[in-house]
């Protein structure tokens, strides 16, 4: 196919997106860096001088990062698993899987609450086979929030990686294991490769999930904000839309980067992906 | 005690046996081909013994132990897919390497043995390349190439050379089985080339139908095909009914609707009443006197084809129509009447 | 392969599933809940949440609006988006990484501040109609999803078959249609799945496309937790997966489920 | 003019909260619809949200409810209209802090809420009388507070200001003295439904709360007990305003002249919707109960001075951020 | 005019070229053989051809009209895939079925089609299997009936047959061969196995790296290889470097070291200095004695290899190492002195 008909492919959605979003937000970003009239840089500055933007900014990566992580790591065996059915069984599992999102975030956080508080079940269930004496304080940590994104945004790492599965040939599979592989080995030397162009895409909708999220952190973490609450009280409360967009550029740039560094690694594993 | 032992295996897909009741056994060092037409059960038999299949009765002893429930990775088995099966995302290099990554070579001994097996498989130079960087003969032989690399216990190759052409098919088919010699390696070997099988085989089996036929050495079978099936099967194209038997001393004596045949002996030429030969056996004699001699028939030519080596002449006669293989400068034409001579000691008999 | 060696794999999916389904489960015993406080274990069994939903017009408005808006935007976004995620699998191009980055770029942005941009040009500037601007909004923030989903669930696949569906007789479009897209399949309805239920429960950039009359489900239901605590929203979500599971029983009874999945 | 039918309706656009819509639309908006042939279409929203649509213009509001704090901002921005009084007879029945709580020319409280404490007398060591009790070491890990961005938020630091024995409101004093609560918050609310939520799962034993939310609250947990504390409780005023570039100004201030009237105020009241602040309205004690109602009450409740709030609450969230919640 | 004209074409694969200016014509109705060794070209020129790749520069006629931007589906080629290319979610008779939907066909005139076809390709019964429940040998006879059911102007076959055993194989291309007799279709058709390329096809093209050696008909190829590479590749495994040359009418005689051959004349054979022979032609004798005569080199045997119709053996003379095959019953000893026989119209001249 010639060049030109590739180009009528993507020219729709180019121009969709570049109409209804791209100039609107370079406009919007590029007015981050005129303050009074001229080119300036002080209220990035400004941010990135301030100990507790980057204390907060630091913990929602944080966060974020440890949310992918585990997302991975879930979202693997669960979508493997779910690859191997056939048919109908598929289905439904794929249909379970992604069941969660049909539940509102916020009631979401509440089911956690009830498991995770104070006299929650999972509490009550650790303190009735003695494994604890004392209730642990899950709730209103940094841990409740990962648990709670973990819940958010694994469906997506889910059938994202499933999609990309049920593409590779079952005899890769086995050609590693006649290699000498272990299960284990093949799978990490063959499958997670071959899945490297859904794990891209897959961290890239938790991550940016996990970091921009604010219900969540809002409800099951305790004082310690996140960067969505910060951009948030800016813009709305505040209503300083200059520093909120300073805020979300400085979002964006961190986003770009960290799913740029996913693309790296993902070169690593898979150069061919 | 053979080294490898399937014993009733019995193999499924859906509800449907493919491999019925199967038996098989392979002494240690010993290059076994499996032949047969497609669909027969060839590929199903080598994932079994490769582990990627699980029977649903029978077992499979290796070594005397039984495998059955031994993992693939544990095996030690080098495959050579039928569709190759390459790594996509790895490199020739790397698929090469991938065998001896999981038994930690040395990177300094992996660089030789792979610099060597990629020489053996023609393939120097095209280390970086991907597989979809390759033709459909370069992919297979890096199939091969993988598998040989690690030196296992056993051998499973399928169709390995089918896109290959003669001249490296015969190069390759040397080489793997120099390889195979020299390392004592066991392996079972599936191709639909007869010629490849039977000369690279200490032993040949002729599947059928998710059962073997005939397992013989290949020169045996070449000769002295057990059953119709394999005769027809390694190119006895050609059938004659026989209906009355006369022992005669060294020869049978058998006729054949209004003619009579006279049939050397051989070891089963007693089990059967179907003679037969194949193409290149039966001479075409243009002088239409002997039509009546023993071991004669008189015919016409339907069809003459040119097959590179030979002319391939279709003649019909009273006894039926027969296949001819014949060595001229020019076709016969079409409806020339031709003798056709049966050589008592090419005639065999078939169960 | 056999199942007796999936178990590990069986046993460790049951327990990722039962973290995805266990909070699911609690929330649907509680939304039965008869006082006004979602608690677990309910004290009692009552159907009053249930019926405050429809008692709430709004809930029912903003619910049909919310669909509307979500599978029209779908819809534009799978127009827009296919075309585009297979030409960024099917051929290597100059420019190509910019565009892929260009194509997640609506992920990548925090809602607020795309949900404030779309206020400030698509309805201030470009003068687009309410209606209209939360359509272009949620297209925009499904658009991301299908493309880079089916992007991935086309990244393995062997388009040798394309090709044969070519020399078959089929045009471009048609080989597409009739072989590539079959093959995807899956993939696709995870795209279309995933952008639907994220602009369903959108609520950062819909804040900002919604006015007098106009509102979607989500932000009905976060207005409404603002002064309520009732298990209503609860009642609603486990509604939803009602739906949902009435919706795939009867594709199960008209097409069966496998439909749906690659073979 | 009482419709005869055959004109069109007027369109006019209210911009409110959102609770309680069915109570509006059958008891508020119905009647003023049938005697004013109008149609009401209203936007819902939090007040942050709200108030910035209208500073877009993208929203043709008439009338916007707001709290006295965002109600202020839209003032100094100049996005309401000046009302005139003559318009709203039913201004002179109100309680006189409803009258003008942001100035003559702007809109009056259409009702006052109460913030004070709630608590479980189950889980503190006694009854939780004024805003210093919230110090109490008793309560470690057991209270939580109105976050600054919250509507009530301003009003814990004043009282966090007086707890520190300060006259005068001393936003150094009230940072100090919050800081010293860190020990006993769990986390901050933003919502009333995460203190309900807290309240109700034990995560918490007490908190500054509206009184107008208690209602809920007691229906969850029986025990639960709402004070005002000794050194006052404060005003939430909740004000109802016209949009400057209305162009249905009379039409809006009927309406805010209806939702005044005896009849609209001692309904909301009656529903537990709102509290009233019209003064001819009168409640049984029963259907008084978790509405703020009385003269006393309200006339004892302490105020803000939401231009002061306003001009300071950058400052103070960003001292908040820096300084408690963390 | 020929049918199809390839005029100068490039093809590359990144930087490299694949094909270079690449000249072909093929004849209406003709079935012209593409054959070389891997990775020569043979699937980059199909691919070419069908319209899946774009030259870099060239021209591609058909019918006397420019065919280079033409797109492939309104080509009506039919293509037959080195891999299959089936169609993984569509049933057997729907992968079939899908060209003669394209063609808007009947549902009846469908079944009647697919279900000849099916019978043609010995896949009756198997209408309802999807492609990964089919053996490597019955996938590909779906690709087959597939390319072959729509009739096309021109069908290209990529290895149609290198999955399936020597009967089927022999069935099938003489089923494919009539079936494009019969139709008058135009035909291109890639196999390394060089009877089945002989025996089907109305010219061979030898293709090398990118270029044609030699296109001629199959008899003149077999006998007369004009290069030593197509000698080589067709089978030709001995060759005789000459160094003098002498006219004696009908013959040359020619000096390969101390010995001298005599060898008939044909067209090109004074183009070149290099004799070759094919290993059925040279005899082995084993009278010594004749060890001197012209056209004889007495050697010595090194290695002898059943290959089922004959041995194989190697032989080791002064004039370098040849390759004989011989019908013999039992094979010789390594190291038995012999004297090869190098028939004077058997050996040929190539350049
Ligand atoms: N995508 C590619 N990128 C780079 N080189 C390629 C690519 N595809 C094929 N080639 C190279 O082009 C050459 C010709 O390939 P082609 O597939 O035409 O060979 P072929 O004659 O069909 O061989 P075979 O008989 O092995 O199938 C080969 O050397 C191959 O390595
Ligand atoms: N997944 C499957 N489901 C159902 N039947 C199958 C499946 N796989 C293979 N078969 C059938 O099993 C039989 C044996 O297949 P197998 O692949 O072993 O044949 P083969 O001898 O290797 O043939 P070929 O020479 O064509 O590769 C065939 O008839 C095939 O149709
Ligand atoms: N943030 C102020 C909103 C006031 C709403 N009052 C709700 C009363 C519910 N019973
Ligand atoms: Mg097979
Ligand atoms: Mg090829």
């Amino acid at each position: 196919m010639n060049r030109s008909m590739r180009m009528l492919l993507l020219i729709p959605g180019l121009l969709f997106l570049t109409v209804f979003m791209l100039i609107p937000l370079v406009l919007t970003i590029s007015s981050t860096f005129v303050e009074n009239g001229s080119f300036s840089l002080d209220g990035y500055f400004r941010f990135l001088g301030d100990a507790y933007f980057l204390e907060i900014l630091w913990t929602t990566l944080f966060v974020a990062l440890l949310t992918t992580f585990c997302c991975v790591i879930l979202a693997f065996p669960a979508a493997y698993y779910i690859s191997k059915l056939n048919g109908g069984k598929k289905a439904i599992m794929l249909m379970l899987a992604i069941f969660p999102l049909l539940v509102s975030p916020v009631v979401r956080s509440f089911s956690w609450m009830i498991i995770l508080g104070r006299n929650g079940l999972l509490n009550e269930f650790l303190l009735a086979t003695g494994l604890i004496n004392e209730p642990l304080s899950i709730l209103y940590t940094p841990a409740a929030v990962a648990i709670g994104l973990i819940h958010l945004f694994l469906p997506l790492m889910i059938v994202t990686l499933v999609g990309v599965m049920e593409n590779i040939d079952a005899d890769l599979f086995l050609a590693a294991e006649s290699l000498g592989a272990s299960k284990a080995k093949a799978f990490l030397k063959v499958m997670v490769p071959l899945c490297v162009p859904g794990l891209v895409i897959g961290s890239t909708l938790v991550f940016v999930g996990s970091f921009t999220a604010y219900t969540t952190p809002a409800l099951l973490g305790g004082q310690q904000r996140v960067i969505s609450t910060f951009l948030y009280q800016n813009a709305i409360t505040l209503n300083d839309w200059h520093a909120a967009a300073m805020i979300a550029t400085i979002m964006i740039v961190i986003t770009f980067v960290v799913t740029g560094l996913f693309q790296k690694i993902a070169a690593i594993l898979n150069p061919r992906g | 005690m053979a080294l490898l032992t399937l014993d009733q295996v019995t193999v499924a897909y859906q509800k449907q046996d493919i491999l019925k009741q199967f038996d098989l056994k392979i002494e240690k060092g010993e290059l076994l081909s499996l032949l047969g037409p497609s669909g027969c059960g060839k590929t199903t038999t080598l994932r079994l013994i490769a582990g990627f299949l699980e029977s649903k009765s029978g077992r499979f002893l290796f070594n005397d132990k039984d495998y059955t429930r031994v993992p693939v990775s544990k095996r030690n088995f080098g495959f050579v897919f039928q569709n190759y099966a390459l790594f996509p995302h790895l490199s020739v290099y790397n698929n090469i390497a991938f065998g001896l990554k999981m038994r930690k070579q040395t990177q300094s001994e992996m660089k030789k043995r792979i610099a060597h097996v990629l020489d053996v498989v023609n393939l120097t130079g095209f280390e970086n390349r991907f597989p979809k960087e390759l033709s459909g003969g370069q992919r297979q032989r890096v199939a091969i190439a993988r598998a040989l690399v690690i030196e296992p216990d056993l051998l499973l190759f399928d169709e390995p050379l089918s896109n290959l052409d003669a001249n490296l098919r015969e190069t390759m088919r040397v080489e793997i089985r120099r390889i195979q010699q020299e390392l004592g390696i066991t392996a079972v070997y599936v191709s639909h080339d007869q010629e490849e099988c039977f000369s690279i085989s200490d032993n040949v089996a002729i599947m059928n139908k998710g059962i073997i036929e005939q397992l013989d050495a290949p020169s045996h079978i070449y000769s002295y095909p057990k059953t119709r099936f394999v005769a027809e099967f390694i190119g006895f194209k050609n059938f004659l009914p026989f209906s009355d038997r006369e022992d005669n001393g060294a020869y049978w004596t058998l006729a054949s609707g209004a003619q009579r045949f006279s049939v050397a002996k051989h070891a089963g030429s007693d089990l059967g009443m179907t003679g037969a030969i194949r193409p290149d056996d039966i001479e075409l004699v243009l002088d239409l006197n002997q039509g009546d001699a023993a071991n004669h028939i008189a015919g016409k030519v339907l069809v003459c084809t040119f097959l590179g080596r030979s002319y391939q002449c279709i003649v019909e006669t009273a006894a039926g129509t027969f296949t001819v293989h014949t060595d001229m400068a020019t076709p016969l034409d079409i409806g020339t009447p031709v003798v056709l001579h049966f050589p008592s000691n090419k005639i065999i008999i078939t169960q | 392969m056999n199942q007796s060696k999936h178990i590990g794999l069986g046993f460790v999916s049951f327990l990722i599933f039962l973290f995805l389904l266990g909070p699911l489960v609690i929330i649907s015993v509680a939304s039965f809940e008869p006082s006004t406080v979602l608690q677990f274990p309910p004290s009692g069994f009552s159907l009053e949440w249930y019926a405050n939903i429809f008692a709430v017009s709004a809930f029912m408005d903003t619910f049909k609006l919310s669909m509307l808006v979500s599978l029209l935007g779908n819809l534009c976004a799978l127009l827009l988006g296919i075309p585009a995620a297979y030409a960024l699998s099917r051929y290597e191009f100059p420019g190509k990484a910019l565009l892929n980055v260009l194509f997640v770029s609506p992920i990548l942005i925090p809602g607020t501040v795309l949900g404030f941009t779309f206020l400030r040009y698509l309805i201030v500037a470009y003068q687009l109609p309410l209606e209209v601007a939360l359509f272009v909004g949620h297209t925009i923030l499904m658009l991301p999803f299908i493309i880079r989903v089916i992007a991935s669930s086309m990244a393995t696949f062997d388009f040798s078959i394309e090709e044969a569906a070519m020399s078959l007789g089929a045009s471009r479009f048609g080989a597409f249609f009739k072989v590539i897209l079959p093959n995807i399949k899956s993939g696709i309805i995870a795209a279309v799945l995933i952008a639907f239920l994220e602009s369903f429960n959108n609520v950062d950039i819909s804040v900002f496309l919604t006015g007098p009359g106009l509102s979607t489900l989500p932000i009905q239901m976060l207005t409404y937790v603002e002064h309520y605590f009732d298990p209503t929203v609860a009642a609603i979500s486990v509604m939803l997966m009602a739906l949902t599971a009435i919706l795939m029983f009867a594709i199960e009874r008209l097409v069966g489920l496998s439909y749906f999945t690659k073979r | 003019a009482s419709g005869d039918g055959n004109e069109k309706p007027t369109d006019l656009v209210i911009s409110t909260w959102g609770f309680a819509e069915d109570f509006f639309k059958e008891e508020v908006y119905k009647p003023f619809q049938e005697e004013y042939n109008v149609n009401i279409v209203v936007d819902i929203g939090n007040n942050a949200e709200r108030l910035n649509k209208i500073r877009q213009g993208t929203a043709n509001v008439d009338v916007v409810y707001l709290s006295d704090y965002y109600a202020q901002q839209g003032i100094e921005e100049g996005l309401f209209a000046e009302i005139d009084r003559s318009n709203i007879e039913n201004i002179d029945n109100l309680y006189d802090i409803a009258k003008a709580p942001l100035g003559e020319e702007y809109g009056p409280a259409y009702t006052i809420g109460q913030f004070g404490i709630a608590y479980n007398p189950e889980q503190t060591k006694g009854p939780i009388e004024s805003w210093s009790d919230l110090w109490d070491d008793s309560l470690a890990g057991n209270l939580t507070i109105p976050s600054i961005t919250s509507t009530t938020g301003p009003m814990f630091l004043d009282a966090a200001s007086i707890v520190a024995g300060q006259e005068e409101f001393n936003a150094d004093a009230a940072f100090a003295a919050i800081a010293d609560l860190k020990g006993n918050i769990v986390k901050e609310y933003d919502k009333s439904s995460d203190f309900v939520n807290m309240f109700t799962q034990g995560e918490i034993a007490a908190g500054p709360f509206m009184e107008m939310y208690f209602h809920d609250l007691q229906a969850a947990v029986p025990e639960a007990e709402f004070v005002t504390p000794t050194e006052g409780g404060y005003a939430v005023m909740n004000t109802v305003n016209v949009v400057k570039d209305s162009d249905n100004k009379e039409l809006a201030e009927a309406f805010i002249n209806w939702h005044l009237s005896k009849e609209v105020q001692e309904a909301s009241a009656k529903a537990k919707v709102d509290s009233p602040v019209n003064i001819d309205v009168e409640l049984s004690e029963q259907e008084a109960e978790g509405v703020t109602y009385g003269e006393e009450t309200i006339e004892a409740l302490n105020l803000l001075d939401m231009e002061y709030v306003n001009s300071e609450s950058a400052e103070w969230i960003d001292r908040w951020n820096k300084e408690i919640a963390n």
